[in-house]
């Protein structure tokens, strides 16, 4: 029998991830609430003055990235849990395919959490939204979630691997992914006009978050191989 | 027979964070054998056998494995090769059909080989629908195995296969075991029930310390 | 596994319902209409409200009867977990009483942000009590999800007996959160709105209504919601009856 | 004899989510038996093993273990009986040393006790200090042994005890469990090594489906 | 053989949790680089206003509400791997010592943390502390920490093992554990100063934080063994 083609790993992988997620209900149940209660909390912590609608761009954001984090932990530990990531190797799966596969998973879970934050945020918040800014506020988040999601899924690669290397990882991940989160924000605050900034603003950093997106993209199809493979 | 054999390890040493498991390790596997290993706990049954699969890189020496080296070569390696090791790869959530299924489209396998191997492990009927967390610790064996036989593999490495399985599944193992062979395949497995073992295998070679000490029919 | 003394009247194939709690629901629809008369018609319109303030006559007694309704759940669960007995029963009523709990606090919660858009031009904004209820509301969601879990009945039982208990503490945070922050935290509070309701003694009376109408309808509910959760667990113990006859098929014929 | 028996269970029923692995079971096991559980994967071999430790609690029926309810004397019964499960129950950052040291203190033994344990199950020398994530399967059961000698329980619930063990570590078992019934224990061990498990055992249970399908000696 | 008395089950159970911790290293390198990595970004999220300072004791708490929660469902994860937490229950572990130990670890673990935090927050945000506010906010912050601790140790205990369960943790926690947050908040705005309150505002709050870390603590201690032992 022949190994099926690279696309259809992809999507093979990505069902199976999707279909895990619906079985154990981690994003819907677990992070989910946690990502709103936190937008409540902070909207306490700060009584509903104007800081909320300064913050709320990063906010948005920094819990996309504590989500993506646990996310991605969850999507490898599934595979660590009983030898299935040995098993995918001797399988001889063509792991660049694997990667996209849970990165697509991931993006997906990711945009679902970001719609509910941005709603949960605008709505919270009293945050009102210029039609303008909609469009690079879609654009710049999808965009950033594809960067996001590609770095964190390269991070869960290492740290899949060879146990002791996780304790390095967060250390070189963060730094590489708080360009996204600035990035993200700084478009975010633009399309909300948030302290007085304007639209035009943020197109430059849709621009950057693009870029970032490609490079990690394809940077990690290229090296989840070796990684998972040491 | 002219072609290379199955497996050929010459001083193999495989290091397990920083341990010699494989302390420069010789064997030598032809085509059509049913080799046993055997040994202490500890003896490195487990880590030759990640080796043979290509898990576990060698720090020293040379392998080659159905005729392809398994530093350079482990693409072709992984092709040829299929393992049951001490832990069954099987996802919790999914249940034992979407498990098989997930792992036959992997493989490339068709839907009738993928009903095929179940029935033969005893997985279809009520068990199929059944997430595999919910198995009993033979059953989630079973199901390893039905993956392994989808698999059809030309190199089976098989870590203690006998290890949870009833008796039933046990003689049924060893049928599926004698057919891969007769249709050219090869088997490595370690087993500690040597009496069963030696019933099935054609060479018994004996490991501890990391290396061969006992090599025999 | 027993059901402890279910009444007759949760045989499986009556319904839930008794006299008693017949006359109950009449009494309950009377009492409805009653407060639709006196909360819309009699009791007049607040001075500086206008009729907004009628909201107050669902909005106030749906609260305190989630209030009763987890207090009730709290004691239940008590005695379902000092209890010599462990009654289930306790736990189904327990169970009961959060669910309706729920939905009084989530009528409080729709109702109060209609209030808050007519009244302070905003749907939601974050004082202490808003969040605090916000909050309590959760938690009681998170109760019911407990229940949810997988496991025996006695398991389902002792864990959301500990998490009803614990949940309860949350409900004096609720009440007396105004004064709480009012005296903790610098800021005025928003609430002001919140309290300057000049209640003249038609407002009162019907507020009054609306709390024994609330109330009858906790106690109707209640009643029939347990009777049914006992009459679910009969079932499933039929249920598992067929199941253990399959089971031990499998001997026969097994794997 | 006079004093209540081991295990004496009547019509248990045993859930696993929603599923009755046990389905109205009757079993009477008397104190100083070496009984073995066999039967098909999935027969409910580990799920009964696990009420009698009071793991899993009884949907119905009622249980007697070592004299007292399982269901309302949970703590005497554990303060009487000692398991080894499928899983060891080892924490792997842990060294093999100070996972005994562990499970020893708080069953309150003393360190010669422990010491004792490992040399029995050869693991002082090199792997005492070793981290047990680096283990092998067998190693790592030696080590769930060493802590159930430490335990020193009234009645033993083994798992499959033999399963990962090397043949020499396999005769050390039979050995301790034979000393631990001369000195008054009872033992009852789930096995699929049937000729092996024969001539430990004084009994032989067979379930199949949650039920008890065969008895004899 | 008689099982060791209460207090030496705690110590047992607390000294190995904690040794966990030293070998993972879970806490110094991937949770404090995260939290500190927060605290950055936020930095740049609200480029070092006045904001920056008003945001600074919720931010801290924040990441520490966070932080518990990826500890104490770590430090269970650990029992239930290879079925450790099982054999506790056989070994017939008194099991309200089995809570004041792990307890005891997470808080250890979390006043780490904080120390981290808060010093971290004062020096990147430019707060100056009055000595009179020291004593409030050390004194603030442990029972805060100890109550935090409490709730999430129950609910970790009623989240391990069963399917499921785990997804509920945050649910379960994070409201119940709010009024800490809000409460040591306050404390620390307090001691700060920050937007002018005086350190006298804050003692009122250290007494409710106390009593939640009390009424949290022997209740868990109470409710332990029938959560975990089901
Ligand atoms: C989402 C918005 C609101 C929520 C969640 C809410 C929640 C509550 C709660 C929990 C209570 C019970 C207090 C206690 O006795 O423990 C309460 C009482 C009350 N609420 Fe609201 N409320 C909201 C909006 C409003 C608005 C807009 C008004 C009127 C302007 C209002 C007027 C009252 C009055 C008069 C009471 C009874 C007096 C008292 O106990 O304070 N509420 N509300
Ligand atoms: N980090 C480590 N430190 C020390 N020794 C290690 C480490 N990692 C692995 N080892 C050793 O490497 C060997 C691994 O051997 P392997 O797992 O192949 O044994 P095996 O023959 O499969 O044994 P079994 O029959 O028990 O499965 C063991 O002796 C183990 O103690
Ligand atoms: N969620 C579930 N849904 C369906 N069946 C389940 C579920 N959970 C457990 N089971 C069934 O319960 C039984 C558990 O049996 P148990 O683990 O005691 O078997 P066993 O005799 O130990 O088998 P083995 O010899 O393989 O260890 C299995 O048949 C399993 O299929
Ligand atoms: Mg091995
Ligand atoms: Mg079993």
């Amino acid at each position: 029998m022949s190994s099926p083609h690279r696309g259809r790993v992809v999507q093979i992988v990505f069902s199976k991830d999707l279909r895990i997620e619906r079985r154990s209900k981690v994003l819907t149940s677990q992070i989910m609430p946690f990502a709103v209660v936190t937008l409540v909390l902070f909207a306490f912590a700060l009584d509903g003055d104007v800081i909320l609608q300064r913050t709320a761009p990063g906010l948005v954001w920094l819990a996309m990235l504590f989500s993506s984090m646990i996310i991605v932990q969850r999507s490898f530990a599934v595979e660590t849990a009983d030898g299935a990531l040995d098993a995918l190797r001797v399988a001889g799966a063509d792991m660049s395919a694997v990667f996209w596969g849970k990165w697509l998973a991931l993006v997906v879970q990711l945009l679902v959490l970001e719609f509910v934050l941005l709603v949960g945020a605008i709505v919270m918040y009293g945050i009102e939204l210029r039609l303008s800014g909609v469009v690079l506020l879609v654009t710049s988040s999808i965009s950033a979630t594809c960067g996001l999601s590609a770095v964190s899924t390269i991070y869960a690669g290492l740290a899949s691997g060879v146990r002791g290397r996780e304790s390095l990882l967060p250390l070189l991940v963060l730094p590489v992914a708080s360009p996204v989160l600035i990035g993200a924000t700084r478009a975010a605050e633009a399309s909300f006009g948030t302290g007085g900034t304007v639209v035009s603003e943020g197109w430059p950093w849709l621009g950057v978050l693009s870029v970032f997106a490609v490079v990690f993209g394809f940077g990690g199809s290229l090296a989840f191989g070796p990684l998972i493979d040491d | 027979m002219g072609e290379s054999p199955a497996v050929a390890l010459q001083d193999a040493v495989a290091l397990i964070s920083d341990f010699p498991a494989l302390a420069g390790l010789n064997l030598n596997v032809d085509r059509g054998e049913i080799v046993m290993l055997t040994g202490p706990n500890g003896a490195g049954k487990t880590t030759l056998l990640r080796v043979c699969a290509g898990l576990t890189p060698l720090a020293r020496g040379h392998g080659l494995v159905m005729g392809s080296d398994i530093t350079t070569g482990r693409e072709e390696v992984r092709r040829r090769v299929g393992m049951v090791a001490h832990s069954n790869g099987l996802y919790d959530e999914l249940t034992v059909r979407e498990n098989l299924d997930f792992w036959g489209s992997l493989i490339g396998a068709g839907d009738d080989e993928v009903h095929q191997a179940m029935s033969m492990m005893g997985l279809d009927g009520r068990l199929s629908s059944v997430s595999v967390r919910g198995l009993s610790a033979g059953q989630r064996r079973r199901t390893a195995f039905a993956i392994l036989v989808v698999r059809r593999a030309g190199l089976w490495l098989l870590d203690e296969p006998h290890a949870g399985l009833d008796s039933s599944a046990r003689d049924e193992v060893d049928e599926i075991l004698k057919q891969a062979v007769a249709s050219g395949a090869t088997v490595m497995l370690s087993s500690h029930e040597l009496d069963r073992a030696q019933k099935l295998a054609t060479r018994e070679v004996r490991l501890a310390g990391g290396v061969v000490v006992g090599d025999g029919q | 596994m027993t059901i402890d003394t279910p009444t007759s009247t949760t045989a499986p194939t009556r319904g839930t319902s008794t006299p008693a709690t017949r006359v109950l629901g009449i009494l309950t629809i009377a009492m409805t209409l009653w407060l639709g008369v006196f909360g819309l018609l009699l009791s007049p319109a607040d001075r500086d409200q206008g009729d907004a303030v009628r909201i107050m006559y669902v909005h106030v007694p749906s609260v305190w009867l989630a209030y009763l309704a987890f207090i009730v759940t709290a004691l239940a669960s008590g005695v379902h977990l000092f209890g010599k007995r462990h009654s289930l029963q306790a736990d189904r009523v327990a169970g009961a009483s959060a669910e309706i709990g729920v939905v009084f606090m989530a009528v409080t919660l729709v109702t109060g942000m209609l209030w808050g858009r007519i009244t302070w031009g905003v749907y939601w904004q974050w004082d202490a009590r808003l969040t605090t209820t916000a909050l309590l509301f959760i938690s009681y969601v998170g109760y019911l999800a407990v229940r949810g879990l997988e496991g025996s009945r006695e398991q389902r039982a002792r864990r959301s007996a500990i998490v009803g208990l614990l949940a309860v503490l949350e409900v004096p945070l609720v009440h007396w959160s105004v004064k709480l922050w009012r005296s903790l935290h610098q800021e005025a509070t928003v609430l002001g709105t919140d309290l300057d309701v000049s209640l003249d003694g038609l407002m009162l009376f019907s507020l009054f209504v609306g709390v024994v109408a609330f109330t009858l309808l906790f106690l109707w509910l209640l009643l029939h919601r347990s009777r049914m959760l006992t009459m679910i667990d009969i079932s499933a113990d039929s249920g598992l009856d067929t199941a253990l006859a399959q089971r031990r098929a499998e001997g026969g014929a097994s794997i």
